[in-house]
């Protein structure tokens, strides 16, 4: 699978000459054995088969040793809070799991990306290898509702034993934004345009 | 296992001359509420309103992070200045309640205000032993406005 | 056959015999020692820690969610607050990645300004450890001493941004604008006011008194030695593997420093050390901490010489709208890697903000190092890792 | 009813002394702690320098209500203070302010004082057993484990001092350092023990009452960030207010008996038989002070030690020097 093609969501395949961070990123890409990469704003992103995730991770750790950070979104059409997807239509609704390793004598850094699906999203733990995974485990676990198989200390980190969803997801209301009303609602005049234009100019 | 303290405890009774000197001298305090520090003329105290500048736009009650900026106003329409003008509207501010219990003290507010209604005000001076008397109604941060210093001079 | 072993051996015998069932004792969430409200759920053999949980959350105020209901310019405010003692430091990779994203850059002259308080707030942030470590200890002056002088630099804080905490002070593009004295003063961003390299430079000869006085009153004294060499000895790969950074990182004896390896601020323009040592325990943490402040002294002295003169604010449109993009962005918080991956899908708000705190990382690793470790130890342990609630949960 | 009378008046004495002695102390610690950490201190209470403080303080205590935990043994809870205060005070009763004015004069003074002092620490394992707190347990075991290892160096600090001067009565040791040792050009010279061989002793005295009393460097058995303050910790009001001049008093007794066994107590060289009636409990004082001070400062400027730390300490160093210290006193007492 190590040579397959980026066909992938993500893979915006260097049209022009790759720069620096791009050849990086299909170094690790290649070497790994990982479906696709992808680069933008200097960040990498490596897309994992979810089952060789424990792997990838633990072997990418030989290279990029220093643990940074695990979280995960929640691509949902569905949101509560804030602003949705820009183009809802054409958005395959998905858990992304980020892992990013980073070396830590040079500025290269990995954000280890597997994709899950919303029903029932279950991962391999990396706690076995990375003890400093499990509280961020924990966090993606209580917030999102993903289950890391092997982790034998799965219990909220952060909200109370009897609180029942998973905040983070779109589809959770936020309660101190429910009750209120905004008070920005009241309406005597609409915005004062002169003054964008001034600023334009 | 613990480290075996060395002889001489040379260390140890430097830092009692330390102590012993810091006695003697003048200790740097300021007797609060006898004197008071003036504080920076940037320090962000208390927002202070101008009500005459307000048109209750409802600029900062929109941008405010915590939504504790409240505006309630009505139009009112103005006789024409001349006989046959144009019947004016005005904005008047019925209320204008900034909650100092739910502010963050971010500035946003001050910063958005189009037509410069509202100012930072160093004073800090106006805790409450109750929590809802940290309501200021337009009245009481009017009564700021007095209060609101000129801006620094910039480093040159 | 070291004391320490044979003494060890001594009580595994006496353990043995007399059956002590072990203890669990509550540590928390209201402890002197915790620094706000940590729990730590202790069993307790005697006076050694056999196993410990830590329970945190007790602080948690859901900022990856209030973030997604927040446009950018008011992230930054909630931002500030996440690690509290270092406010500005919070703010910079943020402001960063939204800089990333819209593709924007500060002008040079704010980029500076942003160096000169990101360090302020280390020197600031080290300080407020400076004080409370050797407080924990049981050594109450050193604080008195210490808050003294960063009252110093947080009235330099203030009287450049207005606030002593939570400065407020990145905008995207730039920095503040000034606010008050008419429409036309409030499109100019706020500049160094008057006087204010003068009050640094003397606040800076200040802080390198301080530390020779730390030295003194603290590094020197046998009794602190005694209780943090060799406790709490974290390696290398443990604080790898635990995604320790910053300090905790560097006492490991790994360089690790954005500042040097990240490219962002014009820190490549300075001339500055990254201080680490080898031993990994608690006297190397303090000590990489200390000479921090020494190193932080040195990039602000070299930052108001080179500081040049120019606007402050790029051209931005007045309501941010930030294109689609995913970044992460990482600054050298005064605890270590501080990031934030901000994933816009074109709107006001983020559609998510994922927030790398360092402190809980820096956290994370207690029940390991903690460990077989004595109940005094663990206060010498934890105060060593320089953790502030507020940044673990966030 | 002659012996009454006396004890009465004894007592009353005893105890006005004592409790303004400690509350001084207290008021010391406040203002000098303040000042060596760049403060101002107590203020406004009594109108100058807040020298009400300490009876403020203690107004404060009384008013405030007697808590005891649910759980707590409330019998020991109780009477824990009152046996430390006891035995704080009962040091007092043997310590001479001047050859004729004390208030028991013992033979075996520093036997007293010695078997008294070490009561205090039944109390302070009463508080911590009783309050039902694991981290008063902890603090009150603490306590006991620390008292244990450090009677033994000062009982054997003390018995040095008793060798030298033959004698176990607290007026008898003070009259042999006033005794003449050589005389130069026809001055009689008469040293305290500090000066003629206890250097190492005092030291010995000095650390092992300061572990006694529990202060900083030694104060793990309160310990502030660790055990927030050990079996004081469930304590308030009029019964904390016990253990806190308790606590002051003990400290001002342990310098007292310092200030006897090595500075020559109410002794001053140099001075007819007959003025030292007045100044001998001014030149105590002073020694007292001093000690006091001493103490305090400690406590201002040190972090703390660990247990283990402390007990090696004791166990390794402490008790094979105070030893060696009474071979080296034993031989030269022969010799000599």
């Amino acid at each position: 699978m190590s040579d397959q093609p980026d066909t992938d969501q993500a893979a915006e395949s260097p049209t022009s000459e790759p720069t620096p961070l791009e050849v990086f990123a299909a170094d690790v890409t290649e070497r790994l054995g990982c479906l696709s990469y992808d680069v933008e704003f200097d960040t990498v992103r490596v897309f994992v088969d979810k089952d060789k995730w424990v792997d990838t991770i633990n072997e990418a750790r030989t290279e990029l040793p220093f643990f940074s950070w695990l979280s995960a979104i929640d691509w949902s059409k569905d949101y509560e809070v804030g602003e949705g997807v820009a183009d809802p239509d054409s958005l395959e609704e998905r858990f992304e799991v980020i892992c990013r390793l980073s070396s830590v004598t040079n500025g290269d850094g990995v954000n280890f990306v597997t994709v899950l699906p919303r029903e029932n999203p279950t991962i391999g733990s990396l706690t076995e290898s990375i003890g400093g995974a499990e509280w961020h485990e924990r966090e993606a676990h209580e917030m999102f509702g993903i289950m890391f198989e092997g982790h034998n200390n799965l219990i909220p980190l952060y909200l109370p034993d009897d609180f029942i969803g998973n905040p983070l997801l779109k589809s959770f209301p936020l309660i101190a934004r429910e009750v209120k009303p905004w008070p920005g609602e009241v309406d005597v005049e609409g915005l004062p345009e002169t003054d964008d234009e001034e600023d334009e100019s | 296992m613990s480290k075996r303290i060395a002889f001489p405890f040379l260390g140890l009774f430097r830092g009692m001359g330390m102590t012993i000197r810091a006695m003697v001298t003048k200790a740097p305090v300021t007797m609060y509420p006898d004197e008071k520090e003036i504080p920076v003329p940037r320090a962000r105290g208390v927002i202070s309103l101008d009500e005459d500048a307000c048109t209750v736009c409802m600029l900062c009650a929109r941008e405010c992070p915590d939504w504790c900026i409240y505006i309630e106003g009505h139009k009112e329409e103005k006789e024409p200045a001349k006989p046959g003008g144009r019947i004016k509207t005005k904005n008047l501010l019925d209320r204008f309640d900034i909650d100092y219990s739910l502010c963050m003290y971010c500035g946003i507010c001050v910063e958005v205000c189009p037509f410069d209604a509202l100012f930072w005000s160093p004073e800090y001076e106006y805790s409450e032993p109750q929590i809802s008397d940290l309501l200021h109604n337009k009245d009481k941060l009017g009564e700021w406005l007095v209060t609101v210093p000129e801006p620094p001079a910039l480093e040159a | 056959m070291t004391s320490r072993e044979l003494m060890h051996r001594s009580e595994v015998a006496v353990s043995v015999e007399l059956e002590t069932p072990n203890m669990t004792l509550n540590i928390g969430p209201q402890h002197p020692s915790t620094h706000g409200v940590l729990r730590l759920i202790a069993t307790v053999d005697g006076e050694r820690i056999t196993s410990l949980e830590p329970v945190i959350g007790y602080m948690h105020r859901g900022y990856e969610k209030l973030a997604e209901v927040r446009t950018y310019a008011q992230i930054t405010t909630l931002v500030n607050r996440i690690d509290w003692v270092s406010g500005f430091a919070n703010e910079v990779p943020f402001i960063l990645g939204v800089e990333r994203l819209m593709k924007v850059e500060a002008p040079e002259r704010a980029q500076w300004i942003r160096l000169i308080l990101s360090e302020l707030f280390r020197i600031s942030s080290h300080l407020v450890f400076m004080s409370s470590y050797p407080l924990e200890l049981g050594a109450t002056t050193p604080l008195m001493y210490v808050l003294r002088e960063r009252e110093y630099i947080l009235e330099l804080i203030e009287g450049l941004t207005g606030g002593r905490f939570h400065p407020n002070f990145n905008r995207v593009g730039g920095i503040k604008p000034n606010y008050g004295g008419g429409s036309q003063s409030k499109k100019q961003s706020m500049d160094l006011p008057a006087g204010f390299f003068k009050s640094t430079i003397e606040a800076m000869d200040r802080m390198n008194k301080i530390c020779d006085d730390i030295d003194i009153l603290v590094t020197g004294n046998e009794l602190f030695k005694a209780r943090t060499v060799d406790i709490g000895v974290i390696p290398a790969e443990k604080a790898l593997e635990f995604g320790l950074s910053g300090p905790n990182l560097r006492a490991s004896g790994i360089a690790y420093d954005l500042r040097k390896i990240e490219n962002y601020l014009p820190y490549d323009q300075l001339d500055f050390n990254v201080i680490s040592r080898p031993g990994g325990d608690c006297f190397d943490r303090y000590m990489v901490r200390l000479e921090e402040i020494r190193e932080s002294v040195k990039i602000v002295r070299q930052a108001i010489d080179i500081i040049p003169s120019g606007p402050l604010q790029a051209k931005v449109p007045r309501i941010l709208k930030v294109p689609r993009g995913q970044v992460y962005s990482r600054a050298e918080n005064p605890k270590g890697e501080f990031g934030y991956y901000i994933v816009s899908e074109g709107g006001k708000m983020p559609y998510r903000l994922k927030i790398r705190s360092t402190s809980f990382s820096n956290l994370s690793i207690l029940s390991w190092v903690l460990k077989d470790q004595l109940i005094p130890d663990l206060v010498a342990i934890m105060g060593s890792l320089d953790f502030v609630l507020g940044d673990v949960d966030r | 009813m002659n012996f009454l009378l006396f004890l009465g008046v004894k007592v009353a004495l005893l105890l006005a002394i004592v409790l303004t002695a400690a509350l001084v102390t207290i008021y010391v610690e406040l203002k000098a702690g303040s000042h060596m950490q760049t403060r101002i201190g107590p203020y406004y209470a009594g109108g100058k320098w807040g020298w009400a403080q300490p009876l403020a303080d203690g107004a404060k205590f009384l008013q405030k209500e007697d808590l005891a935990p649910a759980k707590a043994d409330r019998t020991v809870f109780g009477f824990a203070p009152y046996v430390v205060m006891m035995s704080s005070l009962a040091i007092f009763a043997v310590i001479p302010l001047h050859g004729s004015f004390v208030a028991t004069r013992l033979d075996l003074g520093v036997f007293f004082i010695l078997a008294i002092s070490s009561l205090s620490v039944l109390g302070v394992l009463m508080a911590g057993w009783s309050s039902a707190n694991k981290y008063s347990l902890i603090g009150g075991l603490r306590a006991a484990a620390q008292l244990i290892a450090y009677e033994l160096p000062l009982v054997l600090a003390v018995v040095a001092v008793v060798i030298q001067a033959g004698t176990m009565s607290l007026v008898g040791i003070v009259e042999a350092q006033q005794a003449t040792l050589f005389t130069i050009n026809g001055i009689a010279i008469s040293l305290p023990y500090i000066l003629t061989g206890q250097v190492v002793g005092f030291i010995i005295f000095m650390v092992a009452s300061i572990a006694e009393l529990s202060r900083i460097p030694f104060d793990m058995p309160i310990a502030e960030s660790e055990l927030t303050m050990g079996y004081l910790t469930e304590y308030s009001g009029i019964r904390f207010s016990m253990f806190f001049l308790g606590e002051y008093a003990s400290m001002v007794g342990l310098s007292a008996i310092a200030a006897t066994l090595y500075l020559g107590g109410y002794g001053v060289p140099f001075l007819p038989q007959s003025m030292e009636a007045f100044a001998g409990p001014a030149v105590l004082l002073l020694k007292v002070s001093a000690l006091v001070f001493f103490i305090i400062w400690i406590r201002w400027t040190w972090p703390r030690l660990r247990e283990d730390q402390l007990q090696s300490m004791a166990w390794r160093w402490l008790i094979p020097i105070s030893l060696l210290n009474i071979a080296v006193i034993g031989v030269f007492k022969v010799v000599l």
